[in-house]
């Protein structure tokens, strides 16, 4: 009640906070060398890249990506495929004689919380380079602080075509095919299966991968003059777990084909769903069957549905052992994302070698326009928007499990869309 | 002795509500705890009960040590706590709310069934399809000390039955504590109402503050000029 | 009661002088000091500060738990986003916009929330601000659906400076709190506050609960909107999950965290919790984990927050002056004066098992 | 004719499955009067354990799988509430919530360790693995078993909350804890076994709808919203309101994709907002004093 007690108190609970955030904040510091007083992030950042490769023979490159939640296991084993191909690096003696060192979290699937991520790992890790995350949100948060701090960020999974419009991007590089190419692979694969007139339902999660690779879908469809008739759109919310009333809507419009742009857990569910109402008999749907949805849904798999995906180890005779090499690691056979992931990092380490620096200016510039030997064959940095060329595999899926997996896998042969074929002309956006 | 406190205390978050209390009772007695409002009756009662922590002190209850004992034990032992105001259960039915507190436990037999729960308040069982929650204030005061007779107590403790009840009614319910008085019942109760209290038991005590200010036989508590000023009961006299 | 009501304003002096001095001297040193990356960080948490400093206001003060501060978080986010994508207006005018908007978004939630009492009312702010959520997501043409809108472009590029951008934000943020902090211990302030205490007395008193309430949700939604444009400021972009129910959680757990019952409880809670977050989801995968075992813990031993240590009794003291002061003749409150719950009143924590009831 | 089939069936199945997640939740709240976020997390286990006790069977173990989740996840439940929820039932609901979440997080974390980050799935026990075809409408058979589990589901609570002593005093214990401690119930073990029976019910719903989804990290928190919302329409701590809140979202879902498919996501939250505004408590929720 009197005075002189509460006074004290106050400043006390003054002095607790502001003696709390020195604390916290002197702490969380106390790794860094950036000397204070640097006024822009872009001038801070010349230093760590500099002076990190003569610190102690290693060098540090980030990873921020989903590792919980719905899409886990898309950054989780994609994750898996970074630390193999660093690995891997590591046992042959480094990049230009550095180890290399992986900085790796989980961003939430929260762009505040992977930009915060990659900066922390930028300025305190010291990290020279970013390889990328799942969410095009998250992509779009983290490629605005490598672009602010001149590092280079290498996509493997966000494949949003958004992220390379803005163009002169020097610092970004896109290793997973795109928003346009992917559909159009589908397309092009599609057009030689469909006869005659045709009725098409499409099925995607409602937000831009969806919307754009369902768009990108139909105008492939209008190029190559197919017949064909819209008969339903839906677009559930993504990770929906109930999608009865979608899904009664699409069996009921009675279409031939289903263009499906789910993927993972979603697609599963999606799978499971539609069989029961057997939507699979007179139905082919078209949709990401990759490895890891045809593991999960085993018996249930729908054969002679339309699958497609990015990087098929199975369909990628390229690979050698890889596929055996990576599960005898991580448990399982490398997601598409594994190796996309280890197909970024490799393409990385080449620039170095090939600039003779870590320097990310250096590297940007040797990546662009290159053309990079990796674990599938060679593949040229297209010099304008420095989209991989890469192709898309498309396939029908098998009646019986492969006998090398035991997992339905697609019938060969597999169909491998050209990369000049599914590409815009450079430059042009969709 | 059916009941012996011996200096309570009982706090709640840091102000000490009970500072002390010691209270004995006889079997067959009954015993009214006074004061005004605030003075620590309920807390007292509801210590005893095992509803409310004591910090200190021993509760015996027919020999045994109930200090500790969390409130279904002891209601189980046979310390029936009726509580104050609006308690029914009040989505249940008069009839649920019955024989849900006949068959709460295996208690050993006394006596006390719904039968005869309702052969002594006949009311009941016209409301026996009621919902609790629309009876009234007597209704309720009812229909509680019924399901704390069918806890076959041996000792019932009545936290300010009076309260919120019609002249007529409080009427009633002093009927009623007289007949439960010749069944043998040992019964403790609190009241604000003094007089209606003395009026129906052996002894009182007085609270103030957390303490016993006064114990005494009622009828010189009733008498005593001093607690009729100190309990502002004069007027009502 | 008769003490001198000396003391009291003196406590005020020293509330409304020496605290806001030593915290902007602080922020002002620290802001020298940092590094860049402790400086942004340091940045995003003003910006929290304020979102839960103004959420408090309806939580600690008004005994209102909403779900969904992040409806006026986001919309005044979007507001400058959206501004910026559609050219709206230049980032300025935007930006003082944000207060309005959110104060009229909460106007008109308010109205129809008030309504209800307690987890109803915490349940429809949660559906409003999903509703928030769910359109900005279908409207992918108007609002770029749930990729959300990022551009450095977005901000002045002198805001874009890191920390130009930190002193703009301590700025708006040690401003906001003063006045929110004027807001409680003004009389509307304290009858708010013995709305929280005791609803139906305040109403037997002649007092509109309704219109107080709305008022203290109006002010609320104009600073979490306030808070949402600072975000802007920090992120450089805006997306649907500023409007999702995980965001509205975030300064409950902040104010949780620092405790409710102090003014400064919020924004410490601010700084503990996103330090604490960043440095957890930065070195473990098991963030979740630890993050949710480092809550349980403190809901189990520390109910009352970290502040609540420090000030529970400074904040006893106050209530009664403010009852002295504020509401000229409310009948004393009962002892023992428990920590009252803000969502139920003291009716329903007596209902609970072995809870007193005095 | 055939549309209306399609969109009844859809309904059916949709109200179905959202009140057997739903049940559990309005039960603890009745009850304890304690939000449960971590609801969606025994949800969840639920599923995530079916997959475990099925593998790759087919078929007829999972009849046996489904209450040995249920009873798995209700002992999970029992733990629970004995190591964190006791502690907390003097605490405010915002604490309780923050409580709840904190135990979401580590669920979900050690569900990432135990289950691992990909999908899982479980195939339809024999009986239901076809499919029926009613006026032209084709729907899986499995939906009907989820409708008539979650029929079983309501009307064995409402059986037991109105016909047995224990359901008396699950709601007695609802109006009164401490009269009904008077009368010699065991409050405590009362409360741990409503708190129990709620997570058996969750882990129940998590199983016997898993063969209908996929399994995976994440439907934790997907399912906690929709239950939120068919309680709420309801009335918390209303058997009969949850099963009409299920029916009514049923509804809105079925007829905003077919109608209105750009803003179905968006209908459910207006018909909770339209709901609570004319209705506070909930359709069939009591008043709170």
């Amino acid at each position: 009640m009197t005075v002189p007690t509460l006074k004290p108190r106050l400043l006390a609970a003054t002095a607790v906070t502001a003696a709390l955030a020195l604390a916290v904040t002197a702490c969380s510091s106390s790794a860094k060398s950036t000397s204070p007083g640097t006024t822009s992030p872009s001038a801070s950042s010349g230093s760590p890249s500099s002076s990190a490769p003569s610190s102690g023979g290693s060098v540090t490159v980030g990873d921020s990506t989903t590792l919980s939640g719905a899409i886990a296991q898309l950054g989780q084993t994609g994750l898996d495929g970074v630390k193999m191909a660093i690995a891997d690096l590591n046992a042959k003696g480094g990049v230009l004689g550095k180890t290399v060192k992986l900085v790796s979290a989980d961003d939430n699937i929260t762009p505040a919380t992977g930009a915060t991520e990659v900066r922390t790992m930028i300025t305190q890790d010291h990290a020279i380079a970013m390889f990328g995350p799942v969410s095009s949100a998250v992509a779009a948060a983290q490629e605005q602080v490598t672009n602010q701090y001149s590092i280079p960020m290498f996509f493997y999974t966000s494949n949003d075509m958004g992220l390379m419009r803005g163009g002169a991007n020097k610092y970004a590089f896109q290793f997973v095919p795109n928003t346009t190419m992917e559909p159009s692979a589908v397309a092009d694969y599609f057009v030689k299966q469909a006869h005659g007139p045709i009725t098409i339902a499409t099925f995607a999660p409602d937000y831009s991968f969806g919307h754009d690779t369902v768009s990108g879908f139909i105008a492939a469809l209008q190029r190559l003059h197919v017949n064909y008739r819209l008969v339903a759109q839906e677009f559930p919310p993504l990770s929906a777990t109930n999608i009865t009333s979608y899904l009664t809507a699409i069996v009921d419009s009675h279409p031939d084909y289903v263009f499906n742009a789910q993927f993972g857990s979603d697609l599963v569910n999606f799978t499971k769903q539609a069989s029961s109402f057997g939507l699979f008999q007179k139905t082919k749907v078209i949709a990401m069957y990759d490895y890891n949805v045809l593991a999960a849904l085993g018996s249930t798999t729908p054969a002679g549905s339309i699958g497609f995906d990015r990087a098929p180890f199975w369909a990628m005779p390229e690979l050698g052992n890889f596929p055996q090499t990576f599960k005898a690691k991580y448990g399982d056979y490398p997601s598409e994302w594994a190796i996309m992931g280890y197909t970024a990092v490799q393409g990385w380490a080449w620039a170095v070698e090939k600039a003779n620096s870590f320097s990310p200016s250096a590297v940007a510039s040797a990546l662009a326009g290159a053309t990079v030997p990796t674990i599938r064959g060679n593949l040229t940095i297209q010099a304008c928007d420095h989209q991989a060329e890469i192709p898309e595999y498309v396939g029908t899926i098998a009646a019986q499990p492969d006998p090398r997996y035991g997992v339905r896998l697609w019938n060969q042969p597999v169909f491998s869309a050209p990369f000049s074929d599914i590409n815009p002309p450079c430059g042009a956006s969709s | 002795m059916i009941l012996d406190i011996q200096d309570l205390h009982v706090y709640y978050g840091e102000s000490h509500v009970i500072q002390g209390i010691s209270l004995e009772m006889d079997r067959g007695e009954a015993v009214a705890l006074l004061g005004r409002n605030g003075a620590g009756k309920t807390t007292t009662m509801r210590a005893v009960a095992g509803l409310t922590p004591c910090a200190r002190g021993r509760v015996r209850f027919d020999g045994q040590d109930i200090t500790r004992w969390p409130a279904y034990r002891t209601a189980r032992r046979g310390l029936s706590f009726v509580p104050s105001g609006r308690r029914a259960f009040d989505t249940l039915t008069v009839r649920q709310n019955l024989d849900l507190a006949a068959r709460a436990w295996r208690f050993p037999r006394r006596g006390w069934d719904v039968a005869r729960v309702l052969k002594v308040f006949p009311l009941l069982e016209e409301l026996s399809g009621r919902r609790a929650g629309h009876l009234s204030g007597g209704e309720q005061q009812m229909l509680k000390i019924a399901r704390g007779l069918l806890a076959n107590p041996e000792l019932l403790i009545l936290d300010e039955p009076t309260e919120g009840l019609s002249p007529a009614v409080v009427k009633d319910l002093g009927r009623w504590l007289d007949l439960l008085r010749g069944e043998g019942l040992s019964i403790l109760v609190t009241e604000q109402n003094a007089l209606f209290a003395l009026a129906h038991a052996d002894r009182g005590y007085v609270l103030e503050k957390g303490r016993i200010r006064f114990a005494s036989d009622a009828s010189s508590l009733r008498s005593s000029d001093e607690i009729r000023s100190y309990l502002g009961v004069a007027r009502l006299a | 009661m008769t003490t001198t009501s000396a003391g009291p304003r003196r406590a005020l002096v020293v509330r409304s002088v020496v605290v806001p001095v030593v915290l902007v001297a602080a922020l002002l040193l620290l802001g020298h000091t940092l590094s860049i990356t402790n400086v942004l960080t340091l940045e995003e948490v003003l910006g929290l500060a304020v979102f839960a400093a103004a959420t408090n206001l309806l939580l600690g003060y008004g005994g209102l738990v909403s779900f969904g501060q992040a409806a006026f978080y986001g919309s005044g986010a979007y507001l400058v986003g959206l501004s910026w994508l559609h050219h709206w207006m230049p980032f300025w005018a935007a930006f003082v916009l944000t207060p309005v908007a959110g104060g009229v978004i909460a106007l008109a939630m308010g109205a129809i929330a008030l309504r209800t009492r307690r987890l109803y009312f915490a349940l429809l702010t949660l559906a409003f601000s999903e509703l928030f959520f769910q359109l900005v997501n279908v409207r992918y043409d108007f609002t770029k659906g749930a990729t959300g809108i990022f551009s450095v472009s977005m901000i002045p590029a002198s805001l874009a400076s890191p920390r130009t951008g930190y002193y703009f934000t301590a700025g708006v943020a040690c401003v906001s709190l003063l006045i929110l902090w004027k807001v409680t211990v003004s009389p509307f302030g304290l009858v708010l506050r013995a709305t929280r205490e005791n609803r139906e007395r305040a109403e037997a008193l002649g007092v509109s609960v309704y219109r107080h309430q709305l008022l203290a949700f109006v002010i609320s939604g104009a600073f979490c909107s306030l808070a949402g444009a600072l975000f802007v400021v920090w992120g450089q972009s805006t997306y649907p999950d500023l409007l999702n129910w995980t965001t509205s959680g975030q300064p409950l757990f902040m104010a949780v965290i620092g405790g409710m019952f102090a003014f400064l409880g919020p924004a410490v809670g601010a700084l503990l919790y996103q330090f604490g977050y960043q440095y957890v989801t930065q070195h473990s995968h098991d963030w979740q984990l630890i993050l949710g075992a480092a809550l349980l813990l403190v809901v189990l031993f520390r109910p009352d927050g970290l502040a609540g240590v420090v000030s529970r009794q400074t904040w006893a003291r106050l209530s009664r002056f403010a009852r002295r002061a504020g509401r000229r003749g409310l009948p004393p409150e009962r002892e023992p004066a428990a920590m009252e719950t803000p969502i139920d009143g003291a009716g329903e924590a007596a209902r609970v098992p072995g809870s007193p009831t005095p | 004719m055939h549309a209306f089939v399609v969109d009844l069936v859809s309904t059916l199945s949709t109200a179905g499955y959202l009140f057997i997640v739903s049940a559990g939740l309005t039960l603890v709240f009745g009850a304890m009067r304690v939000i449960n976020l971590a609801h969606g997390s025994f949800y969840m286990y639920g599923a995530f354990l079916v997959t475990t006790l099925v593998g790759a069977s087919s078929g007829a173990r999972f009849w046996w799988a489904v209450p040995a989740c249920a009873v798995a996840i209700g002992a999970v439940g029992a733990v629970v509430e004995l190591g964190v929820m006791r502690r907390l039932y003097r605490s405010e609901h915002l604490t309780q919530l923050l409580a709840t979440f904190g135990l979401l997080l580590i669920f979900a974390d050690l569900a990432l360790r135990l289950w691992g980050t990909g999908a899982r799935t479980v195939s339809s026990p024999s009986p239901f693995q076809g499919r029926i075809t009613i006026a032209g409408a084709t729907f899986p058979s499995y939906d009907i078993a989820i409708t008539v589990v979650a029929v079983l589901v309501g009307v064995g609570l409402w059986a037991m909350l109105t016909r047995t002593v224990v359901g008396w005093r699950i709601r007695a214990v609802v109006s009164d804890p401490e009269a009904l401690a008077a009368t010699g119930t065991n409050t405590h073990l009362l409360l741990t076994v409503v708190f129990a029976l709620g997570a058996g019910l969750a882990g129940l719903a998590g199983a016997i709808v898993a063969p209908q989804t996929s399994i995976a990290p994440g439907i934790d928190q997907a399912i906690i919203v929709s239950a939120f919302i068919v309680t709420v329409i309801g009335g918390l701590g209303s058997i009969a309101g949850t099963a009409l809140g299920a029916v009514l979202i049923g509804v809105a879902q079925t007829l905003g994709t077919r109608y209105a498919p750009n803003w179905a996501s968006t209908v459910i939250y207006v018909v909770l907002i339209a709901v609570l505004a004319v209705r506070p408590w909930g359709l069939l929720g009591a008043a709170e004093r």
